[in-house]
């Protein structure tokens, strides 16, 4: 148990909801499809950003199901301009927040939060992502990780899993479908030596939000990748939403961790990892798979699991400190 | 309309003495207008800048085809252009070497005004670096009268602020010991 | 009220943009865009200008950043050209959309391939379609005024569009002249500070951005390109106001000796001004040729170029970019467009001249005009032509 | 929003399209996407909100009594909560012809 009281559970504390905020910022009447794991990722993410931030978001899923003129499901201010840009407009964003706050036109400083799906931040948007991350705009970036291109009809993307069916990675005579594995963006953020990163799935929202809350609170660029089951993508049934964000955990697919200034540190810890064809097995993107294939993306996890552990029990973080230069006279 | 051609190697200060030059016509009230020969230059290789002054303004935007004034920075050059090929009849070739201006008309048969100085010796010893951008623009002033010599004094100090007043010595002994030969027929 | 300096036009146009108090700057660097960030930077490293300067890293992520800078409140400011203007295509549109006042520079340059850094006007007649108000200026002079203009035009209330202005590469941005600069209390009784009508601030939140169904698309594009024509009475009204100050007064199609002249000549940039000496060469020899210098591109100057145009007999366009395969390059396009609904109409041909870099001298306009002659008298023998080419 | 979008001018349109009116989604009432809806047994009920924290629309609400049920405007009929209920109160009925 964390200092949540929360995080450990599989299923969280039944009366905790009733301590997180009541207000909705991403209100009903969006048109995302039943059982959208990403709405309700967004959902709990805009109840932890809070009243006072402002949102720049990517051209995708939840762009087009929240904001067809004239209607609009945000209730922070919420600007839409590409696909591939979201990180840069953010920039701008809080550039311009912090020149016009020294100039005294401002009173204070909005929190400022980017999101985009898989393909507008690991794909077509990684190079505004990366420029915003090396600069060190003070702002949250995080982003819904679908594992494909859904908006457009469920093409592959580089964060599609290894083996997963897509209209663009169909399996065929020559092919298991997708035959890459999952594109490591938490990997790519780290690396940018950025204060904080993390994974969650709203399948544990109390994770999810203070994630949120703290990368808010962490001064300079923070990364959140947050997988979002999407049952027309995924070919699942619209109920198994949460349990497969569940499962995905639990079977170290997709395990949730933090990394505070370059230390790897697991939020969720599996104590007994279940085997991936409980995961895959609900499905449909995964139903050609025969038993070789399940196999090796079996130990496949495992190994990527097992390196992810070594890393949370380094002696040493994957970048040096920059706080001593900041204490510095 | 006086029409001057620079030509060096990049990196030697063409543009910047075309550039000084332009500003110090333009403060004495007349118009000029001072670029370089456009293009990713690279340290070493041949370059040009150009310069107009007149007395109205300079309406022109293309290259300077026949130049009133060619001033050469870097002698080696001669042996890759004729840099006098398009000079105008009347026109003048100022040029850095310690070679007397009979040897220079023997060397490269320039037929035209000339103006010699051994500019690498006076930056040497004035600057201590072999750079005669600014000392070259002392011989100009000499052989065209393009601008007073004192007019190059704000200009320089703008540029290079403390590092002025070296330049404006090397600028002024140029100016002293530029030889001027006129034109052979 | 100011003072005249020799300096480089894209020193002079960083200038501008100081005097103007821009406050928000993204960019990245293109030749030959490059002295002009070079400088602004500098100025906000050395606190001479209150601003923040982001070094992008791209033009495609520039744009986007100064959108968020604007929508955010801020005056923005960026300069481009060429391949990165081409980057920045797709986000050109939204950004005037949005109808955020950014004011952008281009050093005009030629799009690859091949590869040429030098001057043209390919890559901004690729985006004439962009929504923004676009200028042309012919000399430093104007390109520093009409940078301090651009911003108090993006900004106005009824206006509020994003605004370039249009500078040659090189032959422009690079050169070293004269210019009158302008004090500091000038611009600040010209330019007011920059009050947005809506920003992205929690207080009042708005959605900008939404997307639009077929239901309503065609509203949002006919209320832009009302506004976009609308823009122009504004920016007349700018423009004058500059003169009134500056003794420097502006048109939307400029004209050199035209009265009477039955050829003329039709250029934008600063070939206009070497074009003038051609004219200048031309009348003395008694021919008559005029000059007529499109400077408001966007929007458009129909009824003003209509004026200066009907009366000839001959129209010789020279535009600076090719459209291949198309019925005309761009600018001859538009003016023979504006031109067809006229009863009595010049007779229109076009020569497309200084193809990335190719020098322009006034010896190229008089022929030229030679060439234009001949042909209107034997018939055109093709739709437009590529002037200088070899073989 | 004073007009249906097909009646709208092009001189309705806000400066750049704007949308000033945050939320106004709730318009649109995504109840009619349904073909199945949440039922609660309140006798099994223990009103610890994890239909309400699950629910993507969110379509659940509390009553003063601190029970749970669906908001027929917007419940899209997925039946996330009913899976994920804690006691199992929840069963998902078809939408009556």
């Amino acid at each position: 148990m964390d200092k949540f009281g929360v995080a450990n559970s599989q299923k969280f504390d039944v009366y905790a909801s009733r301590l997180m905020p009541r207000e909705e910022f991403f209100t009903s009447g969006h048109r995302s499809c039943q059982g959208c794991g990403e709405a309700l990722a967004v959902r709990w993410v805009c109840k932890a950003i809070g009243k006072d931030a402002v949102i720049a978001h990517a051209t995708g899923c939840m762009e087009i199901v929240s904001s067809g003129f004239p209607q609009t499901a945000w209730k922070h201010p919420w600007i839409h301009v590409a696909f591939e840009n979201t990180s840069a407009v953010a920039a701008g964003i809080e550039t311009a927040y912090r020149i016009l706050h020294r100039k005294g036109k401002l009173a204070h400083l909005p929190k400022v939060v980017a999101m985009g799906g898989d393909g507008g931040t690991s794909d077509i948007g990684l190079q505004s992502l990366s420029g915003a991350m090396e600069r060190g705009h003070n702002f949250t970036y995080v982003c819904w990780d679908n594992e494909a291109y859904m908006n457009t009809g469920i093409q592959r993307s580089s964060s599609t899993p290894y083996g997963a069916m897509t209209t663009t990675s169909p399996p065929g005579r020559l092919s298991i479908g997708q035959h890459t594995w999952k594109k490591n963006m938490v990997a790519i953020a780290v690396a940018h030596g950025i204060p904080y990163v993390a994974t969650a799935n709203p399948s544990y929202p109390f994770d999810l939000y203070f994630k949120v809350k703290k990368a808010l609170e962490t001064p300079g660029p923070a990364y959140i990748h947050v997988l979002s089951v999407c049952p027309t993508g995924w070919r699942s049934a619209t109920d198994l939403t949460v349990r497969l964000g569940r499962l995905a955990v639990e079977s170290a697919v997709f395990p949730l961790y933090e990394v505070v200034n370059g230390r790897y540190r697991l939020t969720i810890e599996i104590p007994k990892i279940r085997p991936v064809k409980d995961y895959l097995k609900p499905q449909g993107r995964f139903r050609h798979l025969r038993e070789p294939e399940v196999n090796f993306i079996q130990q496949q996890v495992l190994e990527r699991y097992d390196l992810l552990l070594k890393k949370c029990e380094a002696p040493y973080p994957e970048f040096p400190s920059l706080a001593p230069l900041e204490e510095g006279e | 309309m006086l029409e001057i051609r620079f030509h060096g190697r990049g990196g030697q200060g063409a543009v910047t003495s075309v550039e000084l030059l332009a500003v110090a016509a333009i403060e004495e009230g007349k118009f000029a207008q001072g670029f370089p020969s456009f293009g990713p230059e690279r340290r070493g290789a041949p370059v040009l800048a150009f310069l107009r002054i007149d007395d109205h303004h300079i309406r022109l935007r293309c290259k300077i085809a026949n130049p009133d004034v060619v001033l050469i920075l870097d002698p080696s050059l001669i042996r890759i252009q004729n840099p006098a090929a398009d000079l105008k009849p009347e026109g003048v070739i100022v040029l850095n070497t310690n070679k007397s201006i009979a040897d220079t008309r023997r060397e490269f048969g320039f037929k035209h005004r000339l103006a010699v100085v051994d500019a690498n010796q006076i930056a040497r010893q004035v600057l201590g670096v072999p750079i005669t951008n600014t000392t070259m623009l002392g011989a100009l002033i000499r052989a065209t009268g393009a601008v007073k010599v004192d007019s190059m004094t704000q200009p320089l100090k703008e540029r290079f602020g403390p590092m002025a007043v070296k330049n404006i010595t090397a600028l002024q002994t140029a100016f002293e010991k530029t030889v001027v030969g006129e034109a052979k027929s | 009220m100011g003072h005249r300096a020799g300096m480089e036009v894209s020193i002079a146009v960083s200038h501008a943009v100081q005097l103007a108090r821009a406050e928000a700057i993204a960019a990245y660097p293109i030749t030959p865009q490059t002295h002009i960030v070079e400088h602004l930077s500098s100025m906000v490293a050395n606190g001479d200008l209150e601003a923040e300067f982001v070094n992008v890293e791209s033009e495609h992520s520039a744009l986007s950043c100064c959108i968020g800078m604007s929508a955010a409140g801020a005056r923005t400011y960026t300069a481009t050209s060429s391949q990165g203007l081409a980057l920045m295509h797709e986000i050109l549109f939204i950004a005037s959309a949005l109808r955020l006042p950014i004011v952008m520079t281009v050093a005009n340059r030629a799009l690859s391939g091949p590869l040429s850094i030098w001057n043209d006007h390919s890559d901004i007649m690729a985006a004439k379609d962009i929504g923004w108000i676009q200028i042309f200026v012919e000399n430093g002079q104007e390109a520093f005024d009409h940078t301090v203009m651009a911003f108090k035009i993006a900004e106005n209330s009824k206006v509020l569009m994003p605004t370039i202005i249009n500078m040659d590469g090189f032959i422009l941005t690079h050169v070293v002249e004269a210019m009158n600069m302008v004090d500091q209390d000038l611009v600040d009784k010209f330019l007011p500070p920059y009050l947005p009508r809506h920003t992205l601030d929690p207080k009042y939140p708005v959605t900008m951005g939404a997307f639009a169904m077929p239901e309503i698309f065609a509203e949002v594009k006919m209320n832009h390109q009302v506004a976009l024509m609308n823009s122009y009475e504004r920016i007349i009204k700018v423009w004058e106001e500059w003169g009134k100050l500056t003794g420097r007064q502006y048109h939307p199609v400029e004209r050199y000796k035209a009265n009477d002249a039955k050829i003329l000549l039709l250029t934008m940039g600063c070939l206009g001004e070497v074009a003038e000496i051609a004219v200048d060469e031309l009348q003395a020899a008694g021919e008559p040729v005029g000059l007529i210098k499109l400077r408001l591109w966007r929007p458009f100057p129909f009824a003003e170029l209509r004026d200066a145009l009907r009366n000839a007999e001959l129209v010789i366009v020279c535009d600076r970019a090719v459209s291949p395969g198309g019925a005309a390059p761009p600018v001859l396009a538009e003016v023979r467009s504006a031109l067809y609904p006229l009863s009595q109409r010049p007779e229109t041909l076009g020569y497309i001249i200084g193809l990335g870099g190719r020098d322009v001298s006034p010896v190229s306009f008089k022929e030229i005009v030679a060439l234009a002659r001949d042909e209107s008298a034997q018939g055109p023998k093709q739709e437009y032509h590529l002037y200088g080419v070899r073989g | 929003m004073s007009k249906p979008l097909d009646q709208m001018t092009w001189q309705d349109i806000e400066l750049g399209a704007l949308l000033r009116e945050p939320g106004n989604a709730r318009a649109y009432r995504t109840g009619d996407w349904r073909s199945q809806h949440p039922v609660w047994t309140k006798s099994r009920c223990i009103r610890c909100g994890v239909c309400w924290t699950v629910c993507p629309e969110p379509a659940i609400i509390q009553e003063p009594n601190g029970y749970f049920d669906m908001d027929p405007d917007y419940c899209k009929g997925c039946g996330i909560c009913a899976r994920e209920c804690v006691t199992g109160c929840i069963t998902m009925v078809p939408e009556e012809e």
